[in-house]
């Protein structure tokens, strides 16, 4: 993630003013920002403040993967997308909120359902993914083409007053490394019976919710982004999932994670998961998850 | 809480959906025999049977066990530590541990 | 906070349906945030989220507070604002993104800088208030405000890479009466010396952390209005602060805070503070604070 | 970590800036006498002096405590309780104990 690094702008140091004076920041982090393109997939009720806190921060690169419309019931929660922009694009919408906050990056748009054949050519662009999708076939594809593609994944999940965070193969490391962050499938190695999924459509979800996940993948990926080595060694010492409830006392709890897997399917020595088998459709993740009627899986 | 006599007290927590199967209560005190009936220390294996028998009051057991075990898409915590730094199911319950069960979420 | 309930409008039910079916909220709950008027004193780094949500949620009527216009400083965390709205009021900024997020609901403008005799006319019409100010001499202010006239305070703050969050004057009761829950000056009786306030200007301050405390300022609004006598009860028992710190080992501290000091200027059986006291300029918040050069406080 | 002697250990931790004060370290493990020179428990109080005289490497010590107190604006938790809760600077210092002072933020 760390191509050739210029100045920046008189206007950057304008707009960036009152992050370039943190010392976690600095002018180093600003121009790794800069010099950095992340891929943010969904943007509903995660992928909306994680977009915007993104764009704000100044990230180089900001691609958006979504084949949904923008409907009525989104707006209490995907804060992005106005009451005119019901039936355009989420992607398009995002897009042209984005743009009037900060016109100095780059929009790349994907208006489209990520399935196995597609979303290859449309990772491999990027050097960091946000998952802030809905449910687990499209939790366990993105999972498994950041570990073959090598990219730190920054997932987050929200459902009624509840909410999820955890950074998946970081430090991002080949499959067989044990010295990489665990993967998707090393933390939830069979998928949950479909009949227990619940998605927020049934179960809802409050906006403030879903919002603080979303900010705080923003957080994390910034954290990730400008992160040089001795932090990087002290935060995957201990891999964690950050627990949310709105209404648990405490709020906040920090669950301390396993290590890579030593027989994950995915990242480990040997994985049965594999670009070729991605290809080739063999890897059904409809199937895999229990979807009885496999429709669009983003 | 202290231990009294053979019981072991400890603090199990469902979260995630999974306190809808357990009276709509998030945290739970709950006192178990130091001793399983088999003559050994009780373990979390013992502790998820002892709560599908004893405590949940929903008939759909399928949405906690599943062959025996916690069904897939459940974490199991000890003391905010992933159940397999600790040893997993046989990890041997220790007074005043905090189990907590979460499902986990995929809404987005 | 609880004025006459009518039924939801069809439109009302697709809008915030995914928030109705959570228990909750429910019908009650709606109808109780579209029947409250919430106060937001500043639209920076704070007031920004929380409007968004506290708008997507249906709180019938929202009042902004502040003075100041639109840098392009700010917008790498106040997110409401964009880059061709550089140089308006912010008050007016967050005005034009919260009507295309929710026209349905009603917006209050406040252009102004508050002070202790335009604060009392202003907070009179509102039953909650959210301080997202930016210096203590406005969060005394405030806070005596919300006791002298009864209303909950939801006090959020941020800089650098860490923030704090607490619920004053909750529930909120008379002066002198212990139920009712601490004040800022319970926490905070002797203002911290001058000098060592820092400003967000002069410290910095990154997006996404501030942007997670004006988020959960929202969460927190929104558990108060919804709130009904039993979860009320179990909350008031135990006063206390959210700590966030980006890279802090945990993230998330809750620490448990004293109840209402019997001693207090403000929430005390004999205060100090009184309305008297504030419109007739005897109670100069700057001159406490230590302000040596007292320009506008907000 | 266990007492060792006549030594109480303890964790300090400074937040909202304060550790700019402490070498940048927000977590510190401190080792203090049982009994202070004047014959009695070792009380925050005791803690505050001596973590100025001993911890604190800045010369500002005023940003850290004024009239021998910690200075208004600092929070002083005792295992994530405020002291007032406590006992305040009196409170006596228990082995293992997680003392945190917080500077109030402003911002916004
Ligand atoms: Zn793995
Ligand atoms: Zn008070």
């Amino acid at each position: 993630p760390r191509k050739n690094a210029w100045p920046l702008m008189p206007q950057e140091y304008k707009r960036y003013g009152r992050q370039l004076i943190l010392p976690e920041i600095g002018l180093n982090g600003q121009l790794r920002l800069k010099n950095t393109s992340v891929l943010i997939v969904g943007v509903g009720g995660l992928g909306c403040p994680a977009a915007a806190y993104l764009a704000g921060a100044g990230v180089g690169t900001i691609g958006l993967v979504d084949g949904d419309i923008v409907e009525e019931s989104n707006l209490h929660r995907q804060t992005l997308h106005t009451t005119e922009k019901v039936g355009m694009s989420k992607v398009d919408s995002a897009t042209f909120y984005l743009k009037s906050l900060n016109p100095t990056i780059k929009y790349v748009s994907h208006r489209t359902h990520l399935n196995p054949q597609n979303a290859p050519d449309i990772f491999r662009h990027y050097d960091l993914v946000l998952d802030c999708t809905d449910n687990p076939a499209s939790r366990y594809l993105i999972s498994d083409l950041c570990v073959l593609l090598g990219k730190t994944l920054v997932s987050a999940s929200a459902l009624r007053m509840e909410g999820q965070l955890l950074i998946l193969n970081y430090p991002p490391r080949a499959p067989g490394d044990s010295s990489g962050g665990p993967c998707y499938r090393c933390v939830f190695p069979k998928p949950p019976p479909a009949e227990t999924v619940v998605t927020c459509g049934e179960g809802g979800v409050l906006g403030p919710v879903v919002g603080v996940m979303g900010v705080l993948q923003a957080l994390e990926a910034i954290k990730v982004i400008v992160d040089d080595s001795h932090l990087l060694s002290s935060q995957s010492e201990t891999p964690s999932l950050l627990l949310f409830s709105a209404y648990g006392t405490p709020p906040f709890r920090s669950i301390r994670l396993r290590s890579r897997r030593p027989r994950c399917a995915c990242c480990s020595e040997q994985p049965s998961v594999s670009l070729a088998s991605l290809s080739s459709g063999s890897l059904d993740y409809q199937l895999f998850c229990g979807i009885a009627n496999p429709a669009n899986i983003l | 809480m202290a231990d009294t006599g053979d019981n072991v007290h400890l603090t199990v927590e469902f979260s995630g959906g999974l306190e809808m199967l357990f009276s709509n209560r998030r945290k739970h005190s709950v006192s178990l025999p130091k001793i399983s009936p088999k003559g050994t220390p009780v373990t979390i294996d013992f502790l998820v049977k002892y709560l599908c028998d004893h405590l949940m009051k929903d008939s759909r057991k399928d949405l906690f066990i599943m062959e025996d075990n916690v069904r897939p898409g459940i974490l199991v915590l000890i003391n905010d530590s992933d159940w397999e730094l600790e040893g997993e199911a046989d990890y041997e319950i220790q007074p005043n541990d905090n189990i907590m069960f979460v499902s986990t979420l995929h809404g987005g």
